[in-house]
């Protein structure tokens, strides 16, 4: 039984580090507040990320896959503006809003895919350049004045709760959960691993690894449109370069949840962690009241250390053999 | 053999080894000679290759010491042993794929300008004369990436010659050589070893061992079962100490007649102008083995039939039905199975699992309702690695951290799981110990019972022959002749390698 | 007449070449003040910040790394110079060796984050970024300071179209050539970028050669907040952000292999100029503001997608 | 630069993301639309970059404008440029931001400094001079933050028991705002009002407050139409808020200054107004319901235009 479960522990995927990282940012966190905030803050600080957690399964996805995309800021910036402009203010308008916004969130997965996929391109700076161009759409849709508003019926899922516990947060965790099992349990989850890990092999293998790479940055485009109308519906309003912020916090995220850039390493139950680490530690600043230079340079500073931690105890330093 | 000063330049004495736990060396000691060859054999996983990487400073033993010259040593990197020179060719290759030839043969020690710049002139004529010491041609502008693995292998060899090492460690340098190149090698051995130099060589190919080697070293499950003179110990004395019991006949029976079904046909297919107008039959249940000098063709040949770079003219029957074969996809659902030679890049994903990798090609079949069952998944890697004696800790365990003859293995099982009609195999023994080869020899020939058919290509002269119910002989890209399985002799392969053909009938057309 | 992997390295920038003469000459036709002697000299000075800057990230990519912190060290870098170039006396040696000690000090961590702790570059560098940013937010919360009018002086001296820095651009261009292709170390970094396993065991500190890019980065970083210090005479924290990701972007567009091991720092160079050379033409042929930002994504993609390089096919990130 | 030659106008919109800006760039162009003279105006963005906004301006001088009109996104980055413009006789304009030098023909804008001031003083009167406060910043680094706070640190520092608790940065962003203040009150029992640099922050402070369900406190905040939404629909409940307004039509001035400099006529260097502030009784006359929250109300624009303009 103990060898048993010696043996689960040592192959296990689960990455216990980055929970027990995430205690410390949550004693961290009270310690800073001293102790006096409630536990509640932290649900609300769940119900508050949740576009970032959402965004971040999306980076995670794409990461896992082998590459990275850089535009889902500028995809949740595009969905706000999209959103609010269809819906102006009417409850009967949220069912068109949502669809089209979602609509062009996979539209740009779609090309960011088909661009890289096809061409074989550097999916960073494909991702990049689409970012410039949503961001080039929306000014030339907006003319630099985001129109619309939204109806309160649509902010139910930033802003309701059933019973004890946000919608919002709900949301996140279904997205988690679903693409969990999708990744774990499907023969799809695991061509995205096997894709990520070595396309070539993948290829020869019969999967269809052009498709696989299209979907997943559909996949990606389209949560990121997710979260961003969820923080579309937080916010109550069109404004531009809403999302813009949130491109590298998602990859900071996942990476600080163990997710590797090479490729077939990385689980979604790092990313979780992840996210909470990052959001806590920005709310410790805020509250220790640290000016944004000090914000600045202990944001570094951290991150560094903790995805330090994390990759020196997962791979201890041997010098490899042949 | 003319025995010279048995003086000991490398000696590692009582070595020790573990990976997270699992002892793979058991105080092993060795003793490097004064122009000396020493064949290293034992099976896959035995602990060869880390016993060399801690006598060439890759790995840190976990017990035990090194002497060099009598003194004891510590290498702290390879780049340490190799200033003491000591080189190291790796068991895969470890070439910078963008650079040519030359600027990797001279990486480290190139002829600098008197401005201290690097000459590109000298450098790649000096790596040219390093290559002509060894009896190689290589061009030596070309860029690695565009080689062949045998080229790789010996701008491999040519790199660690040239820092003029005293010891030369070569980890189964013969495995992507055929018999001509595997020969000149051994030339190069000999005449190394006879200027003074200390080889260590493994090579899973015992009937290599007399033709090069003065002692042999047998490692068994990371300890020395025997140390002898190559010319006191047989041949079936060695596998004997390799494997802890006797292994007689290495090939099985092939089958008597060939079936007049045939499940493969190629009509005057051609591609581009690497392949042209071969025409090739594969009945029902027999083992075709393709055979030939390096870079004839082999290659595409096999890609093609794969769909991976698919042919441009001629007519493919699958079961007498014309077959379009476009992509690997396409070749599957023909029932088509690939082993690629080139297992780290094209048959294994190295950070997933050994069960992930073995079941890669059959998720469908191991889900319960569109999920993958976890008892399937675990029953199918489990009989995976059971087949064929995959020496693993577990099932999860990483592939990147098997040896290089597991990993060969774990190649092989993912595509018996898909229970192919047609296997491609592509150097599918390459470095496989023997053992496990005569495993893999037995398998194919139960599976051809069963009406598999086998398509074989290797450079293993014997294991062409002893396998082979028919041989083709590949030469500029067409067919130079073919053989049957009794009347192929190594000379006549030979033969019809080097374009001489109507050796044994070669060029008629490939009916039964 | 060049010879060996040069020749490949140097095949894989022509595509840019290709793309900023087709720019050039699209705009001289198309704007009659495009090719002017004043604008000729603008579009020099504009992208010299750039291309120096791509010069670093180039040593970096080749290695097999990414440096997302070029950005702050050249805001830290104005800063410096705004702080300490006027003070009397030893100020501008003194300001000019603090900042490219900056810029190797945080290469320095750089590295050792990479090699010792294993941490992603990407995160590495995107941390000290955030750190660096912090430390010039400290020292000078606001734009501004005093930079010394002879430093100045110095570098917007003129010949021509080009001035002082422009033509530091074009030395450390000279200088980055012939240590990429020339010398050992060069041969060392590429090395490194095509496995960095197999280097070591051929021998490579390949360690030691991650590190040193990072601090090449850092340092040439430092002179690229230098040029830009001159362009705008103050110090600002903030500054730089963008080059991080455009120093990238140019090294890419110029045909350095994110990856690493292939490609010239002669390609950064004209992808630097393409880069630079967007803006300047946008607005000579008053394209408005909100389709720039269409026109810029697409020649990114265009720069890599026209000529379809073929790449080994596993292009991460 | 002669009479009756058409004038070359170089405008710089300094961000394209900003609505304010935005809405100053219609401004303009109404402006433009409506003059007398003959004019052609090129505009350029700066994306709200210091270099780019150089770079911009070296494009302009090149294309041998006769007036630049600019907003200085920093306030030393363009000092060179602007001179070597001067140097080739182009007349330059500052529109809402200026330099540390007086490199310049005229400068257009409002009081930073006094709309912190202005801000800080009145939230001082409404605690009594006595209290717990938090600060909302905008960007640091940026002289238009810098300049506000300065002036608000001014006013605080001549009241010892008003308590600064924190002043973060929220980048003038609605939703930025809205997590730093629910952070602060989650760890703050008490506190007794909000000083923001405006923008959106105001609007995203107060809805922070609500979702925790504290009272409201006062607040100061800018002349944001999403802003004077929210505190209207809140005033019923004692909700007691100020605006401090930096007017769009700063750009219709700019114009005029800039074709009379043309035309060579005698400008005042520095135009500078005073920051215009809105009260709880002057509230009705500002907030326009009908338009959306992107609408700045210190406008000169006929209401047709911002009609079309913001149309829903
Ligand atoms: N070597 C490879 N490794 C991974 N995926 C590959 C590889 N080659 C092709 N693919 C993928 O397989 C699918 C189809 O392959 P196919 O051979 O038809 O490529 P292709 O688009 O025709 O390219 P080309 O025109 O260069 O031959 C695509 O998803 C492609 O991305
Ligand atoms: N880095 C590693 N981590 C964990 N286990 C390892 C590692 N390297 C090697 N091993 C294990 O050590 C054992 C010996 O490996 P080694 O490579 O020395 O075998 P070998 O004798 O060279 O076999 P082959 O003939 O197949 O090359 C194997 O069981 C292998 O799984
Ligand atoms: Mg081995
Ligand atoms: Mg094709």
């Amino acid at each position: 039984m103990l060898t048993k479960w010696n043996e689960n522990r040592r192959y296990s995927k689960l990455p216990l580090r980055v929970y027990g990282l995430l205690l410390a940012a949550i004693l961290l966190f009270f310690f800073a507040a001293q102790w006096k905030v409630s536990p509640s803050h932290l649900i609300n600080i769940v119900r508050q990320n949740a576009p970032l957690g959402i965004v971040a399964i999306a980076q995670t996805l794409v990461l896992l896959m082998g590459g990275i995309d850089l535009s889902v800021g500028a995809v949740m910036s595009l969905t706000n503006i999209l959103s609010t402009a269809l819906m102006a203010g009417n409850p009967d308008n949220i069912l068109l809003g949502v669809t089209v916004s979602l609509g062009f969130a996979l539209l740009i997965g779609f090309v960011n895919g088909i661009i890289v996929a096809r061409f074989k391109m550097p999916p960073f700076l494909i991702t990049m350049a689409m970012a410039t161009i949503i961001q080039g759409g929306y000014y030339v849709y907006t003319r630099g004045i985001p129109r619309g508003s939204l109806p309160d019926a649509f902010r139910v899922i930033s802003e309701g709760w059933l019973g004890p516990v946000p919608i919002a947060g709900l949301v996140w965790l279904s997205v988690w959960g679903a693409l969990s099992l999708v990744l774990y349990k499907t023969p799809y989850g695991r061509h995205v691993y096997i894709t990520g890990a070595n396309p070539q092999t993948a290829y020869l293998s019969g999967i269809p690894t052009m498709g696989i790479t299209v979907s997943v940055y559909m996949l990606c485009s389209l949560l990121a449109g997710l979260a961003g109308l969820i923080l579309t519906a937080f916010i109550g309003v069109p404004s531009t370069g809403v999302g813009d912020s949130f491109t590298l916090n998602s990859i900071a995220a996942s990476v600080v949840g163990g997710t590797s850039f090479v490729g077939g390493v990385g689980t979604l139950e790092g990313t979780f962690p992840g996210v909470l680490i990052m959001v806590l530690l920005q709310s410790t600043l805020t509250i220790l009241n640290i000016p944004e230079a000090g914000k600045s340079i202990s944001q570094g500073v951290v991150i560094a250390v903790m995805v330090g931690i994390n990759m020196r105890v997962r791979k201890p330093k041997r010098r490899k053999t042949a | 053999m003319q025995t010279n000063q048995n003086e000991v330049i490398l000696a590692g004495c009582g070595l020790c080894k573990q990976f997270s736990g699992n002892p793979v060396l058991t105080g092993v000691s060795i003793a490097c000679r004064r122009g000396n060859v020493l064949a290293l054999v034992g099976e896959n996983g035995a602990g060869k290759s880390t016993l060399m990487n801690i006598l060439s400073g890759g790995l840190m033993p976990d017990d035990g010491r090194l002497e060099m010259d009598g003194e004891e040593i510590v290498f702290s990197s390879p780049h340490a042993a190799k200033a003491r020179g000591v080189a190291f060719v790796h068991q895969e290759l470890s070439l910078m794929e963008n650079m040519t030839v030359g600027e990797n043969i001279m990486l480290g020690q190139e002829p600098l300008t008197g401005r201290r710049l690097i000459s590109q002139r000298a450098l790649h004529r000096e790596a040219e004369r390093i290559l002509a010491e060894i009896g190689y041609h290589v061009p030596v502008e070309r860029i690695v990436s565009e080689l062949t693995p045998a080229q790789k292998q010996m701008t491999e060899i040519a790199k660690a010659w040239a820092g003029k090492p005293r010891v030369m460690i070569l980890d189964e340098p013969t495995s992507s050589l055929n018999k001509t190149e595997s020969d000149q090698l051994f030339r190069f051995v000999r005449r190394i070893r006879d200027e003074g130099v200390s080889v260590v060589l493994i090579t899973h190919r015992l009937e290599e061992i007399p033709l090069a080697c003065d002692d042999v070293m047998v490692l068994k499950d990371g300890e020395m079962t025997a140390h002898e003179r190559v010319d006191r110990i047989t041949r079936d004395e060695i596998i004997c100490r390799m494997v802890g019991r006797e292994i007689t006949n290495t090939y099985p029976a092939r089958c008597k007649a060939l079936s007049a079904d045939l499940l493969l046909e190629l009509r005057d297919v051609s591609l581009g102008r690497e392949l042209s107008h071969i025409s090739m039959a594969v009945p029902r249940g027999s083992v075709i083995g393709v055979g030939g000098l390096e870079g004839q063709g082999q290659y595409e040949l096999a890609r093609a039939l794969f769909g991976i770079r698919p042919f441009t003219a001629g007519e493919v029957l699958v079961a007498g039905q014309p077959a379009r074969i476009r992509s690997p996809r396409s070749a599957m659902r023909h029932g088509i199975a690939y082993v690629p030679d080139d297992r780290k890049l094209e048959g294994l994903v190295l950070p997933l699992s050994v069960g992930e990798n073995i079941s890669m090609l059959v998720l469908k079949q191991l889900c319960a309702r569109g999920l993958l069952n976890r008892r399937k998944t675990e029953a199918c890697a489990l009989e995976g690695m059971e087949s064929l004696r995959i020496r693993a800790h577990s099932h999860r365990q990483p592939v990147a951290s098997l040896s290089g003859g597991n990993q060969q293995k774990i190649v092989f099982t993912k595509w018996l799981q898909f229970k192919p009609k047609l296997l491609v195999l592509h150097e599918p023994t390459r470095g496989i110990d023997v053992q496990s080869k005569l495993e893999i020899y037995e398998l194919i020939r139960s599976l051809t019972a069963q009406g598999l058919s086998v398509l074989i290509f290797t450079s293993d002269m014997l294991e062409l022959i002893g396998l082979s119910d028919r041989i083709y002989v590949l030469y500029e890209g067409a067919v130079s002749g073919q053989l049957c399985g009794e009347d192929a002799t190594e000379e006549k392969i030979m033969q019809l390698s080097a374009g001489l053909g109507n050796a044994a009938g070669g060029g008629e057309v490939p009916h039964v | 007449m060049f010879k060996g992997s040069l020749r490949k390295h140097l095949w894989q920038a022509m595509p840019a070449f290709a793309i900023l003469a087709a720019m050039i000459a699209f705009a001289s036709v198309f704007s009659e003040k495009f090719a002017t002697y004043a604008n000729i000299k603008n579009v020099i000075s504009q992208s010299s910040t750039l291309a120096i800057a791509a010069i670093g990230q180039t040593f970096v990519l080749l290695q097999g790394g990414i440096d997302l912190s070029v950005g702050s060290t050249i805001s830290l870098s104005t800063v410096i110079l705004a702080q300490v170039s006027s003070v009397p006396g030893v100020g501008i040696p003194l300001a000019l060796i603090t900042a490219v000690l900056a810029g190797a000090l945080v290469g320095l961590i750089n590295g050792l984050g990479v090699v010792r702790f294993r941490i992603p570059p990407m995160i590495i560098t995107l941390s000290t970024g955030s750190l660096v940013k912090g430390i010039a937010l400290l020292i000078q919360p606001k734009p501004g300071g005093n930079i010394s009018v002879t430093l100045l002086d110095i570098l917007t001296a003129k010949a021509g179209v080009l001035n002082t820095s422009s033509l530091m651009a074009l030395a450390l261009y000279a200088l980055a050539f012939l240590t990429l292709h020339y010398t050992r170390y060069g041969r060392q970094v590429y090395a490194v970028g095509n496995d960095a396993l197999h280097a070591r065991q051929s021998g490579v500190a390949a360690d030691r050669v991650v590190v040193t890019t990072y601090m090449v980065s850092g340092m040439v970083a430092a002179v690229a907040g230098m040029v830009l210090a001159m362009r705008v005479f103050s110090g600002d924290p903030l500054i730089g952000d963008n080059y991080s990701m455009d120093s990238v972007a140019a090294a890419v567009v110029g045909g350095v292999s994110l990856i690493g091991g292939s490609g010239s720092v002669l390609g950064a160079l004209a992808g630097a100029l393409v880069l630079g050379m967007i803006n300047n033409m946008m607005n000579m042929l008053k394209v408005f503001a909100y389709y720039q930002y269409i026109i810029k994504g697409a020649i990114l993609v265009l720069a890599l997608l026209v000529f379809r390089i073929k790449r080994r096919a596993r292009t991460t990130c | 630069s002669a009479e009756g030659k058409k004038i070359k106008v170089g405008y710089d919109i300094y961000y394209l993301g900003n609505s304010w800006s935005v809405q100053m760039y219609e401004e303009f162009k109404y402006a433009v639309s409506n003059t007398q003279d003959d004019i052609e105006v090129i505009y350029v963005d700066s994306q709200g970059d210091a270099d780019k906004q150089v770079a911009n301006l070296e494009d302009l001088v090149a294309q041998q404008v006769d007036v630049i009109i600019t907003t200085p996104w920093s306030s030393s980055a363009p000092i060179p440029v602007l001179r070597e413009a001067r140097d080739a006789g182009i007349k330059v304009v500052l529109l809402a931001s200026t330099v540390d030098t007086k490199d310049y023909d005229c400068l257009v804008t409002c009081d930073e400094t006094e709309f912190g001031r202005a801000g800080a003083q009145w939230l001082a009167d409404q605690l009594g001079g006595k209290g717990n406060i938090i600060c909302l910043n905008g960007i640091s680094g940026l002289s238009t933050s810098e300049l506000r706070w300065q002036g608000a640190q001014e006013v605080f520092a001549k009241y010892p028991d008003i308590k600064v608790l924190a002043s973060p940065d929220a980048k003038w962003d609605y939703a930025e705002a809205k997590v730093v203040v629910a952070d602060l009150l989650a760890t703050y029992p008490q506190i007794d009002g909000v000083w923001s640099q405006g923008g959106a922050m105001t609007l995203g402070a107060i809805e922070s407050f609500q979702a925790a369900n504290r009272p409201l406190v006062p607040m100061t905040g800018e002349d944001n139409n999403g802003y004077l939404k929210k505190w209207k629909e809140l005033q019923s409940q004692g909700m007691k808020g100020i605006a401090c307004a930096k007017p769009t039509w700063l750009a219709e001035v700019a114009l005029q200054k800039a074709i009379a400099l043309v035309k060579g006529e005698a400008v005042e260097q520095d135009v500078i107004y005073p920051t215009a502030v809105f009260s709880d009784d002057e509230l009705d006359t500002y907030v326009r319901t009908d338009l959306p929250d992107d609408f700045w109300a210190n406008t000169h624009l006929p209401d047709d235009v911002i009609k079309t303009i913001f149309a829903q």
